[in-house]
Order: C-alpha cells, then structure tokens, then sequence
C-alpha cells in the first residue's frame, strides 16, 4: 500500500540545482514525511528545487502549502522552486485554484534547461 | 424475495443521521464511520472515487469530489478534535454518509469535535489565501470551488456536520 | 504488525464494535453499514474492489474477494431477516467492517438476523451443489473457497457474524 | 448508473435459436430482471437460447444459479443454452468452480456456428 515516495537526486555540480521525483499523493498524510524530507534537502542550499511532478497522483490543501512554503523559502535566497511536469490531474488542480500564476511550473525538460539557463545565465 | 428492505425505515442511529432518503428506488445510501487519522485519507479517497466514478460522473469531476471530501476529512483529522474531552474514545471519529441519487452524489462528512461555528470564513480566493500568508483557509475554498452545494449543520451534541452534493453533468444541465 | 484481528471481539450494534485495533500504523480499518437492499451490492463491490487494488492484491485475487463478500452481503439481504421482528427498523442493516494490514484484508460482514447456526452446510463442491438440484449452498462455498480463512460468530444478542481473510500472495509464500 | 442491461435479439428464422447479449453485472440485484426477461425469451420456444456474455462484468452465485436453471429447463426440451465468449473474468470464476463441465460454453462466433450446426444437422 506504498502510495507515496520521494527520489532525492544528487545536486547538480554546475548549477547547485537538485532534483526531486515525487511519487504518488501529496496529501494531508504524507505531507509530514514530505516536509521533513524537504527540509533536509534545502539544508544542503540548493541553488534551485526542482521537483519533478510527473508522478504525482494526487495533491490536496497541504501539499499545495508546503509548496508555497518552499517556493517562499528559495525566492528569499533567490532561488526558486520549479515545478516539472505535473500529470494532467494536478495542473488541473493548480489551474482552478489559480496557482499556475504563483507556481513556476515548466511542462518539459527542455523547457526546465531554458528556465534554468536564463536564471543562473 | 426482498423483505427487508421494505420494513425498513429511517437513516441511521448511528450519529442520528436524518433521513432524506425515504424508499426511493433510485436512491443508495451508505454510512462510513473510521478513526480520525491520516493514514485514513487515501482509503476514503478511493470509496469516494470509485463510487463516483460507478455513478457516471466524469474524471474531472471525480478527481474534485475526491478532494472536497478529502479536504473535509483532513479538517476533522487535524482540527476537530483539538483539545477535546470525550466521555468515550469511540467517540473520536470521522462520519461519512454517502448518498447517490438519479441526479446527484451528496456526501456528508461528520465529526463529535469542537464544532466549525466560528469558522473563519473560507477563503474566497487564492490571493485572500496568499494575503494570509498562506495559511489556513485553503481547505474550506476548495470545498466550496469545487462542490455545486456545501453547507454546515451543527448538531446539538456538538461536532460539524458539512453537506456536500455533486450534480451529474447531465442532470445539472436538464 | 497486526494486533488487529488477535484480539478481535464481537461485532454488534452499531457503534459498539469494540476497538480491536489499537493505534497500529500499519492498519487501516473502516466500519460501512447500509440499509440491507440487493442494489447496495454493486456500491459494496466498488469498494472492496478498490481497497484490495489499493491494498496490492492481483486482479484474479480482487475478483474472488469482490465475490466473495457479494455472497456475504446477498446472503444478509436474502435470509437473514426474512421473518425477523425487530424492536427498532434501524436495526435492519448490513454492516461490513475492513481491516488492512500488512500481510491481509480481513472483512467481516454482521447483521442482526435470525443468525446462521443451523445452517446448511456449504455445498463442499459442485458435485454436492449440484445434487441437491442446484439449490442453495453455493454461495457459501464460494466463500470457503475463495477466502483463505472464513470463521463464524453468533454475538449473543442475535444475528450473523462472519469473518473473511485473505491473506496478500507475498506475505502468504513468506 | 446503469451496470445491467440485456439486449434481446430476434429469433433465427432458419434454426430458431435466439441470442441474447448479457451486460454489466448478474448478481443477486440483478438477477431478478434477468429471469423475467428470461421467462419471456423462453415463452417464444427457441431451440437454443445464446446469451452473449463478452460483455459480462461479473457475476454471482445467483446468476450462476439462474444459468444452471435455464440449462435445465432448455435440455428438457433438447435444447441447448450457450454461453457465447464469456469474458476472462467470468470464464475464471466459471472454472474455478467446476462450471466449465457443467455449461456449454463456446469461444468464438466460429464456434458457435459449429455447434449450432452439429445439434441441429
Ligand atoms: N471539522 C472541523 N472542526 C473544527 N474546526 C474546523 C473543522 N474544519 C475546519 N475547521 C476550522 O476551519 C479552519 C480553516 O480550515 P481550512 O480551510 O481547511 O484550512 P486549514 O485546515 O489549512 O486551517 C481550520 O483552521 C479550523 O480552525
Ligand atoms: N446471514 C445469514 N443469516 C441467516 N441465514 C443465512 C445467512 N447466510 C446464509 N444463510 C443460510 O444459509 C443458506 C445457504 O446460503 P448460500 O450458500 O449462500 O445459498 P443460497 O443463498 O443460495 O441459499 C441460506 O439458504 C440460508 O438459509
């Protein structure tokens, strides 16, 4: 009954910008072990987080917090958090509640190397 | 061949549900009831999903069922048995009532907690939202975006009792 | 991991089932209780169908947990309040209760009936099934066989109890 | 809703069989609109009664019930009942139980016409 995971990829020597898969639901459950997880990862300063959304089943209330709580958190050390291809459901989501205009959201990973390009360039 | 049925009456004791079902041949009615945790959610999303999705209504509808009734389940979870003194641990629980009619799916979520009366108003927006620092509000906004009809009942004995009903596209637009 | 079913008491009224469970992670536990009508049936599929998906059981294994549980509940709705006089119509009901943990899903199925204990035995094959001019007994036995444990309680204010496990294919071959 | 439905075809003039298409589910709900139908179906005295079951999403005790009842009274009359290409699911439960040595089930429209053919030439 594994309904949610993390893949914590190693920073990105060049840029400092780490990458995170989430897998599964983001909800108001395993929103804890996500937020514990997040903490450590911005403890290593990461320029940027990227967290890859593509398997994300589900998101609620809480996890749509901890990501404006990051995203706050990174803009302060100009940073950012960036948003990398959340399945169709979860835009849906993000969309309807008017989020896409907060949230830097990339829908590719090439569009991820133009975003990052043009932060760190 | 199927006596019981006709005899039977009311909604349930449990909780003291009222009865809005009658015998309606067309109506299924289904009482939930499981402690208040976390780890509950992903099940109650999954009924609530898969009925739903038996009762025809469309994958982007579902998936904003599914997360009023979570959003509404996680509220109960975290607040309403905050600081609470109940004579009886079977207390502590989460009500659901799920009701599926020709038009329609209404859920009912039910708690015994400390009652949504002063509840600061949902926020109505995302920048209301943001302007708060973005905290609190977001649940009660969804419920209230993403359901046709939302209301709450604050039952004598304490607790929120919040109404949630669905329309079926084709119903809504008849 | 599962103190859950050790420990397990009697079903009964609504509400009073005892807590079984304690505070385990690992388990999940959920009480339904529906008014016994053969159109809640579908509604009951659809949601231990979804559990055992959710939960991780195979297709082939969901299929004969859905039925099994159908025969369960049918049986409820069928036999066990044909005659039965009760003091209150809200004690027609069928109740379920799911317990997910680790290695298994149990349900139990309770109703308030005439109760089971003289009870036909299953037909223990088709054969048996089959000679008693292919009438009745075969939704038990579908039951035993489909079901990895199936035991029987009679709680002493009257009616059915049945227990059904099935255990998940890698915590069986462990 | 709608999880049963039955679509009832007109009986074959040459052989006067008469196929039946079964959908949704055959439980104990079910079943009831089921063998009325099926009283009817059988008042038009078809030589052999072809219920279509491709489309069979599950089925119960009760259903198999109402099978095995419709097979007897069919051989009565040196009909027949067959079960045209049951889906896997269905098939499965079917043999699990030992039903397979019981019906006639037939698995493809090929093999319908073959076993029409022997029964009636
Ligand atoms: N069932 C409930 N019982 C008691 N208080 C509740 C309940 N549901 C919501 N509330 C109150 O309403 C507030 C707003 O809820 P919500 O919009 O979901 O945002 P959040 O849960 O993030 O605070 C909660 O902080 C809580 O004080
Ligand atoms: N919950 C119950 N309460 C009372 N009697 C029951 C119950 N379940 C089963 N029975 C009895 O056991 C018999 C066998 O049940 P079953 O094997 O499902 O076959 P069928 O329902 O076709 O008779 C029933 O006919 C009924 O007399």
């Amino acid at each position: 009954m594994k309904n949610y995971d993390l893949v914590i990829h190693e920073k990105n020597a060049a840029d400092a910008s780490q990458k995170v898969d989430v897998l599964g639901c983001l909800d108001s459950h395993t929103v804890v072990d996500f937020e514990k997880s997040m903490q450590n990862v911005l403890a290593g300063m990461p320029s940027h987080l990227i967290l890859n959304l593509s398997q994300l089943t589900y998101i609620s209330s809480a996890g749509i917090s901890a990501l404006m709580g990051l995203t706050h958190r990174l803009r302060k050390d100009n940073g950012e958090l960036i948003l990398l291809k959340p399945s169709e459901k979860v835009f849906r989501v993000f969309r309807t509640l008017g989020f896409t205009a907060i949230f830097k959201i990339v829908e590719s990973d090439d569009a991820l190397q133009d975003a990052l390009a043009s932060r760190l360039g | 061949m199927m006596s019981a049925d006709e005899t039977t009456g009311g909604g349930g004791a449990d909780g003291g549900f009222e009865d809005e079902t009658g015998f309606n041949e067309e109506v299924v009615d289904l009482d939930l009831s499981c402690r208040p945790h976390s780890r509950i959610l992903s099940t109650i999303r999954t009924i609530v999903t898969g009925l739903a999705d038996q009762h025809g209504f469309p994958d982007d509808i579902i998936g904003q069922i599914e997360m009023a009734v979570d959003e509404a389940c996680a509220n109960v979870i975290r607040h309403a048995y905050t600081g609470v003194n109940l004579p009886n641990h079977q207390l502590y629980r989460i009500h659901l009532r799920i009701v599926l009619c020709n038009q329609a799916m209404t859920i009912h979520v039910i708690d015994n907690g400390i009652g949504l009366h002063n509840k600061p108003k949902g926020a109505s927006n995302v920048e209301e939202y943001l302007q708060r620092g973005a905290k609190g509000g977001l649940g009660l906004h969804i419920m209230d975006r993403f359901m046709d009809e939302v209301s709450y009942q604050y039952p004598e004995d304490g607790g929120t009792h919040v109404i949630m009903k669905k329309y079926l596209p084709t119903a809504a637009t008849s």
